[in-house]
C-alpha cells in the first residue's frame, strides 16, 4: 500500500506539474522567491564553512549566557532539597519549531539531572510532544551512564486544552513544590500564570521562548530569560560540541550580513531622498531592497 | 542500531530537505499541504497514547490509593463520560439538510449533551483560569517592577507611561499641554516609544529569532544536533 | 481549628446565606429558558447529483422530525406567559439551568485558588482535565480523522454515515482497472489517497509504542514531523521574519515631503535614525561569538535599552485584555447567574 | 512591625483581592446606575472616526472581519460601531471574511445594525455580505489585481458580477477605505503589508484590534494606517464619538465598550499604584541600608 501511495504522490506531483506549467506565465521556479533562496543558501553555507572551521580545532568562544550557567545551579539546588525540577516544553505540537528546540534543550536538562540524580518532571500538552520527551529524556539518560534513571512516568500527557494543561501545573506546582522550573517553549497567555505561581512556591526559574507577545512577562517574573534567538542557541551553548558551536557562529555572520545590509541600505535610501535626481542612488537602493525581498 | 538511529535520521534529513526544497518549486508546491495533513491526522491518532498516559496514571494512582486518589477517579470519569458522549454523537439530530445520515449534525450546540459539557464545564473553566491573569499581573507589576538596576528601570517607566497613557485618568493628567508639546502628552508618548523603540526592539528579537530558527533546523537537518532522537527506543 | 480553615468556613457560610436572601428577593436568579421550535422534513426528489432533497412539512407527513430548543432570554418568557399564561411554547429548561450553575461554581471554585489549593480547586482541576482531554479527543476524531482518513479510505461509509456532501470518486486503490489519468479529479484523489495511506502507516509505527517489543518504530513517523518543521520553518521564517523586517527598517530617514521647517525636519528625521540605531544594537546584544567588550559592548548595552522599553510597552498594551477578560467573568456571575445588574435590559 | 515592614512581606492575596475589587466594584456600581464613566478620545481614534467621515455619501467602503468569537470581547463593539458609523454616513458597505468565523460575525454584525436601525437599506446594493474566502495573504494579493475572482459569489451565492454594489470594482483600490477589524494572521498587520503599501496612496485604512496585537501596528500609523482603535479603549472612545454623531439616547447594546472602560480604568490605576508602591518600598529600604 505505502508504494501505490508514493507512486500516487510522485503521480499527482507530475500532474500538478503539467496542469500549472501549461500556463506559460508560470515557470517551476518561483522566481520572487529568489532572493530568500540565496539567503537560506547562504545561511546554510556559512553553516557549513564555521562548522568545519571549529572542527579544524578553531571552536569559537561564545559569550556567557547567565540563563545557561544557571541551569547546573538551579538542578544541584533540586537535588539538595530533595525536590523535583519541573520542565515545561510549551504549549504546542512537534510542528512548531519551538517545541523541537524546547524538547532538545530536556535532553540537555535531563542530561544533568540524571548526573546530579535530580527527578525531572515533564507534563506535556500533546500526545506527541509526550512521545519525543520520552525518547529525549531517555537518550539523556543513556548518555549520564544512568538508564535505570529513566521513569516514563514522569513524562506524561495532560490535555490538548490549554487552560486545563495550566491549570493542572499550577495545582501540582503548588503541590509538588518544585524547586526550579523550566518553561522553554512556545507559550500564550498562560505565561504569566505559570511564571507567578512558581515564583510563588520559590522555585528558581528559567525561562526561554520566541513568543515576543509573552517575553515581558517572562522577563519580569523569571530569574532568568532566554529572549528570542537566545532561546535557539540554548542547546548548542549546552552541548559545548564543537560542530553546534560552529553553527552558533554562522548565525552571528548572517547578523553582520544583515546589520550591513540594513544600516547600507538605509544610507542609501535616504541618499535617494536627497539626490532625488541620481537615478542611480534609486537604482542602488530598489536592488538592495529586492535582495531582502521588497516587491516592486 | 541502523533502523534505530540511522533510518530516522535519514527520514527527518529527507522530509526536511524536500520540504524546503518544494517551497521554491511550483510544481511541488501541494508537499507543504500533503505533509501539514500527514501531520494533522497522526497528532489525531496519537491521542490514543495520551488517553493511554492519563488512564495508565490515574488508574494507579487509584489502585494504589495515593493521596487525591479521590480527584484521579473524578479526572477518570470526567474523561471517559465526555469520550462516549462525544464519540457516540449522543443526542445529536441529523443536520436538517441530510436527515438521511444519521450522525450528520453538528454537535457544537447547547441542546446536545456534548455541547451542553463545552458551554457550561470547559468554557467557564477555560475563560476563569485565563482571567487569572489579571491578578497575577497586578502581584507581577508590584513585585518584580522594581528599579534594582537601568535596564529595570526602563522597562517599568515604559510601562508606567503606556499603563496611564491607556486611561482616562492618564489622557486627562496631560491635556494641558500646549500643541507645540504635544508629542509629550502621555497618549502620544506611549505611541511613540512603542511605535519606535518598540518596532526597532520588536524587529531586531524577529530577525534574530529567524536566525536562531534557521540555525536550529541546520542542525537539525545537519544532523548536527541528535539530542531529539532516541537512543534505545521503546518504553 | 486553623485559622486557613475558619476563613473558608465564614466564607462559604456568608456567601451561602446572600444567596439564599438573594433567591427570596426581586426576580430571583440564575435561570435559562428556552424556546421550543420543530423540524419535520420529508424527501422532495433529488437533485442533479442524485442526492435527495429534503422539505418542511407538516408534522404528520413528516419523514424526519425532532424538537429544537433554542435560548431566550428571561423578559420573552415573561412577555409570553403576560400574552398567555401556563403556555409551553417558551419554558425554563432544567439542563441550561444546572448547567450555568454548574458553571458558576466552577468559576467560583478556580478563583479560590487565588487564596490558596483547596478541595473545590481541586476538584474543578480534575473535571477540567478529565473532560478537555476527551473534548479534544473527540474533536480530533470528528473533524479530522473522520474526514480526512475515513473519508479517503472508506469514502461510501463516511458519506453514507456523516457527510452527505463527501464526493464519492469512481476509483479504488485496490482496482487499478478503475483508475483513468484522463479524468481531472484523478491526480487530486491519488495525492488526497496517497498522504492518507501514508499518515496511516505512520499513525500505526507511534501506536505501535504500546506494544511490548518493537516500539522503536515510533520513531520513525517523529524523525518525519521534525524534519519536516525543521525544513519548512528554515525557509519561512527567514522569509517572513528576517527580510521582511530588514526591508522594513531599510526606509529613507528623511520624510518625502519637500519644503519642510527646520524643527519639523529634525522631528521627522529622528523617529528614522533612532529605529535604525534600535536594530543595529539589538542585534549587536545578540552577537554570541563576539565578546561584549569596547564598540560591541556599548552597542549591546543601548540594546538591552530598547529591548527593555519594547516590553514595558508591550506589557503595558497587553494589560488591557487581561482586565478585561476577568471584567467578563465577574459580568458572568454578577449578570447571568445573580441576577443582580441588567446592562443589556433582558429581564425588564 | 514598621509599616514599611509590612508592606515588604505583603501577603500577595491582599492585591488579588484588590484587584477583584476594583473590577467588580464599577461593573456593579455602572450595572445597578446605568451611568458611564467619561471617555476622553485620543489621536489615533479620531483619525478613524475622521478618516470615516471624509468618505463622501454613497462611496463604497471595504470592511473586511479578520476576527473570531475568542476575541469578540474586544472587537464586536468596534465592528458595530465601525458598521453603524458607516450605515448613517450613508457609505455601502461591501463586507468579507478573510478568517472562516468571521462570515457569521458580519451576518450577526448586520443583523444587529443595519437590519435593526437602518431598515431601509438594500442588500446588494447598499450593502452585501461577501462571506469568507480562504488564501490568507494570497488572496489581499489577489484583490489588488482581480477583486471578483477573489470573491466570486457572495454570501447568498449570488454572483458578484450582477450585484449593483460592486459595479465597477475591479480591484480593491477601487475602495477609497478599508476597514479591518482583526485579531491576528491574517489581519491588520498583512493588509497594510501586502495591499495599502502597494496601493500608492489610492487606498486608506483604518484598523480596529486587540490590545495585545496593537504594538505590532502602531509603527504603521499615521502613514499606510489612517487610525487605529486599540484595544477596548479604542472602542469606547470610537463608541462615545459615533453615539455623539448620531446623538438620541443610544440602546445598551451601542454602550457595550464604554461599559466595559470601568473596570479598566479602576484595574489601570491600581497597577500604577502597585509600581509606585512596590518602588517607594525598593527605595526606602535601599535609603535605610545605605544610613
Amino acid at each position: 500500500m505505502l508504494v501505490g501511495a508514493v507512486l500516487g504522490l510522485a503521480r499527482g506531483a507530475a500532474a500538478e506539474g503539467e496542469a500549472e506549467s501549461s500556463d506559460p506565465e508560470l515557470p517551476a521556479f518561483h522566481e520572487q522567491r529568489l532572493p530568500l533562496a540565496a539567503w537560506t543558501l547562504g545561511i546554510g553555507l556559512a553553516t557549513l564553512v564555521f562548522v568545519f572551521r571549529s572542527r579544524r580545532g578553531k571552536p569559537p568562544v561564545i559569550r556567557r549566557l547567565a540563563a545557561l550557567d544557571a541551569v547546573d545551579e538551579a538542578i544541584g539546588r533540586a537535588t539538595e532539597m530533595g525536590r523535583p525540577v519541573l520542565f515545561v516544553p510549551g504549549i504546542m505540537d512537534m510542528n512548531d519549531i519551538q517545541t523541537v528546540a524546547g524538547v532538545t534543550l530536556l535532553g540537555r536538562v535531563a542530561r544533568t539531572a540524571a548526573e546530579y540524580d535530580a527527578q525531572v518532571e515533564v507534563p506535556t500538552s500533546r500526545s506527541l510532544v509526550m512521545e519525543a520527551a520520552r525518547d529525549a529524556v531517555q537518550s539523556a539518560c543513556l548518555a549520564a551512564g544512568r538508564p535505570e534513571a529513566y521513569q516514563p512516568d514522569r513524562v506524561h500527557y495532560v490535555t490538548d486544552e490549554q487552560f486545563a494543561y495550566v491549570a493542572h501545573v499550577t495545582g501540582s506546582m503548588v503541590r509538588e513544590r518544585p524547586a526550579a522550573c523550566f518553561l522553554m517553549g512556545t507559550f500564550y497567555g498562560e505565561s504569566l500564570i505559570l511564571a507567578e505561581t512558581g515564583n510563588h512556591v520559590g522555585a528558581i526559574q528559567i525561562a526561554g521562548t520566541g513568543e515576543t507577545s509573552q517575553l515581558p512577562f517572562f522577563v519580569a517574573a523569571c530569574d532568568y530569560t532566554l529572549i528570542g534567538e537566545e532561546f535557539f542557541v540554548a542547546s548548542a551553548y549546552l552541548s559545548g560540541e564543537p560542530d553546534q558551536l560552529g553553527s552558533v557562529q554562522a548565525q552571528d555572520a548572517a547578523k553582520i550580513a544583515v546589520i550591513a545590509f540594513v544600516v547600507i541600505g538605509t544610507l542609501v535610501a535616504t541618499a535617494a531622498v536627497i539626490w532625488a535626481d541620481a537615478a542611480w542612488l534609486h537604482e542602488t537602493s530598489d536592488f538592495l531592497r529586492s535582495a531582502v525581498g521588497a516587491r516592486p | 542500531m541502523i533502523a534505530r538511529q540511522a533510518v530516522p535520521l535519514a527520514i527527518a534529513i529527507g522530509a526536511g530537505l524536500l520540504m524546503a526544497v518544494s517551497y521554491f518549486l511550483r510544481p511541488l508546491g501541494w508537499m507543504s499541504e500533503s505533509a501539514s495533513e500527514i501531520f494533522n491526522v497522526v497528532s489525531a491518532i496519537a491521542f490514543v497514547l495520551g488517553a493511554g498516559s492519563l488512564l495508565k496514571a490515574n488508574l494507579s494512582t487509584i489502585s494504589r490509593r495515593d493521596r487525591g486518589w479521590g480527584y484521579a477517579a473524578v479526572t477518570l470519569g470526567a474523561f471517559l463520560v465526555t469520550l462516549v458522549v462525544g464519540m457516540g454523537k449522543m443526542g445529536v439530530n441529523p443536520s436538517p439538510s441530510s436527515p438521511q445520515a444519521a450522525w450528520s449534525g453538528d454537535q457544537q450546540t447547547a441542546e446536545t449533551p456534548f455541547g451542553w459539557i463545552y458551554e457550561f464545564v470547559l468554557s467557564p473553566l477555560s475563560a476563569t483560569m485565563f482571567a487569572l491573569l489579571a491578578f497575577f499581573v497586578a502581584s507581577a507589576a508590584f513585585r518584580a517592577f522594581r528599579a534594582k538596576n537601568a535596564g529595570a528601570a526602563v522597562l517599568l517607566v515604559t510601562a508606567f507611561v503606556v499603563l496611564l497613557g491607556r486611561t482616562y485618568a492618564g489622557v486627562v493628567l496631560t491635556d494641558w499641554m500646549p500643541g507645540w508639546a504635544s508629542g509629550l502628552r502621555l497618549e502620544n508618548l506611549s505611541n511613540y516609544l512603542m511605535g519606535v523603540f518598540g518596532s526597532a526592539g520588536n524587529r531586531a528579537i524577529l530577525i534574530g529569532i529567524a536566525l536562531g530558527v534557521a540555525a536550529t533546523s541546520l542542525r537539525i537537518l545537519l544532523g548536527l544536533d541528535r539530542s531529539w532522537l532516541s537512543r534505545e527506543g521503546g518504553g | 481549628m486553623t485559622r486557613q480553615r475558619m476563613t473558608w468556613i465564614v466564607l462559604t457560610v456568608v456567601f451561602v446565606g446572600l444567596l439564599v436572601a438573594r433567591g427570596f428577593v426581586g426576580q430571583g436568579l440564575g435561570r435559562v429558558y428556552v424556546e421550543r421550535g420543530e423540524v419535520s422534513l420529508a424527501k422532495d426528489g433529488r437533485s442533479d447529483q442524485g442526492e435527495p432533497v429534503w422539505r418542511t412539512v407538516p408534522r404528520d407527513q413528516a419523514e424526519h422530525a425532532w424538537i429544537t430548543w433554542s435560548r431566550v432570554t428571561p423578559k420573552a418568557f415573561a412577555e409570553a406567559q403576560a400574552k398567555e399564561p401556563g403556555q409551553d411554547r417558551v419554558v425554563l429548561s432544567w439542563p441550561r439551568t444546572v448547567g450555568l450553575w454548574l458553571a458558576a461554581l466552577l468559576t467560583l471554585a478556580i478563583f479560590s485558588f487565588l487564596y490558596a489549593d483547596n478541595p473545590a480547586y481541586k476538584l474543578s482541576e480534575s473535571i477540567f482535565v478529565g473532560v478537555s482531554a476527551a473534548y479534544w479527543m473527540v474533536v480530533g476524531f470528528w473533524e479530522t480523522l473522520v474526514p480526512k482518513l475515513f473519508g479517503a479510505i472508506l469514502p461510501g461509509t463516511v458519506k453514507a454515515m456523516v457527510q452527505p456532501s463527501l464526493k464519492v470518486p469512481a476509483f479504488s486503490p485496490w482496482a487499478p482497472g478503475t483508475w483513468d489519468a484522463a479524468d481531472p479529479a484523478f491526480w487530486p484523489w491519488m495525492q488526497q489517497w496517497g498522504s492518507m495511506a501514508i499518515a496511516l502507516v505512520f499513525g500505526v509505527m507511534m501506536l505501535w509504542r504500546l506494544m511490548p517489543r518493537g516500539g522503536w518504530i515510533a520513531g520513525w513517523p517523529l524523525a518525519f514531523i521534525v524534519g519536516m518543521t525543521a525544513g519548512r520553518r528554515m525557509v519561512t521564517q527567514v522569509e517572513s521574519d528576517l527580510m521582511a523586517q530588514a526591508e522594513a527598517t531599510m526606509q529613507s530617514v528623511l520624510p518625502v515631503t519637500p519644503g519642510l521647517s527646520a524643527w519639523d525636519l529634525f522631528w521627522g528625521t529622528l523617529p528614522g535614525i533612532l529605529v535604525l540605531v534600535g536594530v543595529v544594537c539589538c542585534l549587536c546584544y545578540f552577537l554570541f561569538s563576539v565578546q561584549h567588550r569596547g564598540a560591541v559592548g556599548g552597542a549591546a548595552r543601548v540594546g538591552v535599552w530598547y529591548l527593555m522599553i519594547t516590553f514595558g510597552a508591550a506589557f503595558g498594551f497587553t494589560v488591557m485584555g487581561r482586565i478585561a477578560l476577568l471584567a467578563e467573568r465577574v459580568e458572568f456571575l454578577l449578570d447571568d447567574w445573580l441576577w443582580l445588574i441588567d446592562p443589556n435590559h433582558l429581564r425588564s | 512591625m514598621s509599616v514599611l515592614g509590612r508592606l515588604e512581606r505583603l501577603d500577595r492575596r491582599w492585591i488579588f483581592l484588590a484587584m477583584f475589587l476594583v473590577v467588580s466594584g464599577p461593573i456593579l456600581y455602572m450595572g445597578l446606575t446605568g451611568k458611564l464613566f467619561p471617555e476622553k478620545v485620543t489621536a489615533t481614534t479620531q483619525s478613524v472616526f475622521d478618516a470615516v467621515e471624509a468618505v463622501p455619501p454613497g462611496e463604497r467602503v471595504l470592511f473586511a472581519f479578520d476576527f473570531d468569537p475568542a476575541s469578540a470581547g474586544e472587537l464586536q463593539p468596534m465592528a458595530t460601531q465601525l458598521l453603524r458609523h458607516c450605515a448613517a454616513r450613508k457609505l455601502r458597505v461591501v463586507c468579507i471574511a478573510l478568517w472562516p468565523l468571521g462570515n457569521n460575525l458580519a451576518e450577526d454584525t448586520i443583523t444587529e445594525v443595519i437590519h435593526a436601525d437602518f431598515p431601509q437599506m438594500r442588500d446588494g446594493v447598499d450593502y452585501v455580505n461577501l462571506g469568507f474566502q480562504a488564501g490568507q495573504e494570497q488572496l489581499m494579493t489577489l484583490l489588488t489585481t482581480n477583486f471578483r475572482k477573489g470573491f466570486p459569489v457572495d454570501q447568498r451565492g449570488r454572483d458578484t458580477a450582477d450585484l449593483e454594489i460592486l459595479e465597477g470594482v475591479r480591484s480593491v483600490t477601487d475602495f477609497p477605505l478599508l476597514i479591518d477589524v482583526g485579531a491576528g494572521f491574517p489581519g491588520s498587520k498583512e493588509w497594510v503589508q501586502y495591499v495599502v503599501t502597494g496601493s500608492g496612496g489610492k487606498l486608506r485604512m483604518v484598523a480596529g484590534t486587540t490590545g495585545v496585537s496593537t504594538p505590532q501596528l502602531i509603527p504603521y500609523y499615521p502613514h499606510q494606517l489612517a487610525g487605529i482603535l486599540a484595544g477596548m479603549k479604542g472602542a469606547a472612545e470610537y463608541e462615545s464619538l459615533v453615539n455623539a454623531k448620531i446623538g438620541g439616547t443610544p440602546p445598551p447594546r451601542y454602550l457595550e465598550a464604554q461599559r466595559r472602560m470601568g473596570p479598566q480604568l479602576f484595574g489601570h490605576l491600581l497597577l500604577v499604584a502597585l509600581i509606585v508602591l512596590g518602588n517607594v518600598i525598593h527605595f526606602t529600604r535601599k535609603a535605610r541600608a545605605a544610613a
